[in-house]
This record gives C-alpha cells, structure tokens and sequence, in this order.
C-alpha cells in the first residue's frame, strides 16, 4: 500500500483491553500462569512476568500480580485425590476416586465446604468427582426419564389394543 | 470468586471504632492507603439455636454438623478475583438449647495501595452484631 | 461497672512476663505510659468439669449451656465507668466427664496515658492459671 | 524436653507466605535475625472424625475427652532446653460425625538474636494443610 511508512503504533490511552493502569504508568498485563515481576518501564510498554512457581497458579489473563497463588492441597487424611494437579494456571481440583462418594462433611453442604471419600460399596464405579448435588439432579432426571418412558410405552401397547386386529375376511362389518 | 459468602458492614467511627492516617472504611472495605506491611485481624461472634444435629436420639446415626466460617478476603485492583487471606472455621454441633462462640483471626500481609479488605461470613443471621466488643475487624501498618 | 466479673491477678516480672518502656503493672491493672495506639491482647484457658447441661438423659429436654467469658476492661480517669473493650464468649455443654479451651483476644486501641487495663473472667476458678503460656495478658505502643 | 510433640514443616516463600529483613526459615524454624520484642503468632486449623468419646450410649458413664494442642517452642542457644512461649489447648468431645476447629494464638516476647521458633502440635494427622489461609505461622519485629 503506498506511503505505508512506520504506521503509528496502537494509542497509549489506557483504555484499550490490553493496556491498563497499574500505578503511575500505563501497562500491557501479565498473561496467565505469569506474576508481575516488574511494571513496564515507558508507556504502554510491557510489564516483565515471570512464570508461577512450581506449586502455584494465577488463572486469570492481563494482570499486574506480584505473588501467584498457592495451590490448594487434596486432604490424604478424608482420602482425597487430586484428580487434576495443580498446574501454573489452575488450581488442584481435588475428588475422589472412581468407585468412591463425596460425603460432604457438613450440613448445609458449600462448594468450599470440607468432604471425606467413601468406598461406594456395590455401586458402579461411578465417576464421583460431581459434587453430591449435581449427582443428586442426574439420578432424579434418570428416574424422571425412565418412567416417562415407561409411561410412554404403556400407553402407546393401550392404544394398540384397542384397534383390534379384524381378520381380513370380517372387515367392514363392525361400523 | 473463591466464596460467594456475604461481606459484613462496619460501623468506622461511632464508638471504639475508628479509622486514621488515611485508612479509609467504604462499603464493607477497609482501603489501604500505603503500601506496606499491615497486621489484619478480625473476631467474629456467632450464635444460634441448637440444630439438628445437636437432637440425640437413642442409637441414631451420628449427623453431620453445621459450622461457621470466618474469612478475610483481599480485592485488589491488579488481579480480578479477590483472595482470601484468613479463614476460620468450626464445626457446630451443639446439644444445648442454644449455643455462641468467637471465631479470632490475625496475621502479618504485605499490601499494596489501593487493595480492599472486606471480612465475609457463612451465615450473616448467626453474627452477633449486638456490641463492638465481640464482632469487630481492623487493620494497622507495622 | 458494666460487669461484675472479678478481674485477675498477673504476674509482670517472673518468666515469661515483662512491662518496659515505663509500662506499669499495679494491682492487676496495666497502666498506659503514654498516649497512644496500643495492641492489647490476652489469652484466658478454662477448664472444667462436665456441667448438667452435658449429662444427656434419654429423651430430656435441651439445656440451657453454661459459659465462659473473657473482658478486657480500661479504666479511665476521665469517665467513672469501665469500659468493655474486647469480649470473648463462649458456650460450654460438653459431655466428657471434663473439658478446657481458651479464649483469645486482640485488638488496636487508642488509649490515653494513665488509662489502666484489667481482665476480667466470668468464673475464676475455671482459670487454667497453672502455665504461662496458656493464660497470658499484653499490650504494647504501635 | 517438655514437649515431644512433632514439629510443623512450613512454606515460606510461596502463595502468601515470605520472609523479609533477614528472619530466616529453616527446617521447621523461624530464625530471629535481630534481638528485640517481636509479636509471635500462629493459627492451626484442626480436623478429625468423631472419637469415641463422642459416641453416646444410654446410661454409660462420661468418657474422657481427646484433645488438639499447640505449642509456639523457642529454642536458645543459651539454654539446652526448649521454652513453651505459647500453648493452645483444648478437649474434643463432638457427638457428630466429624470436626473441625482451629486455634489461634498471638503474643509479645523478648527475643535473642538467632533464637529459633517453631510450631508443636499433638497429633500431625489432625492438621489441616490443604489451605494456607486456614494453618499459618508468623512474626514480626516490633
């Protein structure tokens, strides 16, 4: 394109998504998994992000934190497991193994609520990593589809019956 | 956010409450006005009536109790999502009529100008509000 | 005075314990050098033996919980009452056949020079008083 | 020694945890930099499922209680022996299914250049580790 030149870099006014306000000056944020070592140093510039220690995370994009988070630890005592591990950008997400329940600890159960692992004895090894709520709604709309369908099926073998079946040679003479 | 718990309100100036060298109290925050390294603390009374777990009949199953949760949340303007900087927590299982108890929290955090310290709680209709003496919450630089 | 509860007795110069920079310890009174935002703190273990309220009868009706409570009171010439600075309080319906727990407390004040704190307990001889590092009392100038 | 209980191992750099102006961490101590008065503190936040203790069977007899301890200990290199500075202690009895509860303890002390402090509790397997909001240690030079 003709008289392209050096085409003037993006505004420096703080307002677009990637530059924002941190102190004095007006920077582009640390990207995920990364905390702010040190605020750009000329306008619009880019801070210096270093990434997450080993054992620690920051889940969120474009930010000017200076100490990532510590990961949570599953509780080996009430026999949790991690069923993701920590990484630089997420959280442990801790459960239980498969063929073993939530059992929350508390009554009313929180999501942040304490919880212990049980043995399900009996019960197929059931993907227990959904909180108990969520496992409750699953089984309760299981059981509403089963007899929607039972109801289903039984009315349709009533409506069945009550055409009856006329051999061909008595057609026409029930009106 | 880690605890969609609700925050409390503060009284800041009536009373033994009060805020100075450019501490601010706005909207359920304290506002850190420098920063630097600050001893937060905060004591939580709750009480309530006994709940069902708390009801002993003979040869029942042990029940799972109720608990109360005491946690102070920093919201800073560099990252999006508040961080909780101490929690409280304990188990309730009462078998008297009625029951009340403190939850206490203080520690040392390094802090920047501008980050907001709220205190948020499981169930606000537990919180004994009645005096000033029992629920409070603050901060000072060190 | 708000409440009647007996305050206790420190000791302020054997172990553990010590008053400087001109802070005096009088019958059973801290003593404020000088004015001042002060962090006054106290520990207070209790310890018992189980109480009625415990005793579980087959289908009996609940019980009202004893307690425990903890006051840090400051006595001010420029005011003839005490006033309730920090409380800790506590229900108690255990049923083992004894129990202890401590209670803590600690806050910023500003306080004038002069002005005199005191701990005050529900009931002394539930006291755990055996150990200093159990049952303890403090404060100093931020 | 007084106490044998185990000691805690602590995080000192990552999440909120740090160390500033030479207070050193080392195996399981915080290492005082520079003689001085210093405010020592520590929550532990503790977890179990219910003792027998807390089993109740008509008519039997009040068991005794289990209990969760914590104790600050300062190691000197001027006396052979470690000195409890601070001990929370308290009795578990809970007729519910499981328990938590934490304990929290905060005060002044006189301290020595290159005295070490740590962190004592009964029973290891009753800490809760998972969160650092919940189980903490700290100290700061007054």
């Amino acid at each position: 394109i003709p008289g392209q030149g050096s085409i003037p870099g993006p505004r420096c006014d703080c307002t677009s998504d990637f530059q924002r306000r941190n102190g004095p000056s007006c920077c582009r944020g640390c990207p995920v998994g990364h905390y702010m070592k040190t605020r750009c140093t000329e306008p619009c510039g880019n801070s210096t992000c270093l990434p997450c220690p080993q054992g620690t995370f920051l889940a969120r994009d474009n930010h000017f934190k200076d100490q990532c988070t510590r990961c949570q630890a599953c509780d080996e005592e009430a026999f949790q497991v991690a069923l993701e591990n920590c990484s630089a950008v997420a959280d442990t997400r801790c459960g239980c193994k498969p063929g073993w329940l939530i059992d929350c600890s508390v009554k009313p159960c929180r999501e942040s609520s304490p919880f212990r692992c049980r043995p399900c004895s009996g019960c197929e090894a059931m993907y227990t990593e959904l909180p108990l709520f969520w496992a409750q709604v699953l089984m309760a709309s299981l059981v509403v589809l089963f007899l929607l369908g039972a109801t289903l099926i039984y009315t349709y073998r009533r409506c069945q019956t009550r055409t009856p079946v006329v051999p061909a040679e008595k057609a026409g003479t029930e009106a | 956010p880690k605890n969609q718990f609700p925050a409390l309100h503060w009284e800041h100036e009536l009373g033994l409450a009060f805020t100075k060298n450019r501490m601010k109290y706005t909207n359920k925050f304290l506002v850190i006005p420098e920063s630097g390294d600050y001893f937060v603390y905060s004591q939580i009374t709750f009480r309530g009536t006994t709940s069902e777990c708390g009801s002993i009949r003979q040869g029942r199953q042990q029940k799972k109790p109720d608990s109360i949760i005491v946690v102070i949340t920093k919201v800073t303007d560099s990252y999006p999502e508040p961080s909780q900087l101490l929690t409280g927590t304990k188990s309730v299982c009462e078998i008297s009529s009625n029951w009340f108890q403190p939850l206490y929290l203080g520690a040392m955090f390094s802090l920047q100008e501008g980050d907001k310290l709220m205190v948020n709680v499981s169930d606000i209709s537990l919180v004994d509000y009645t005096k000033e003496d029992k629920t409070f919450f603050g901060a000072f630089l060190l």
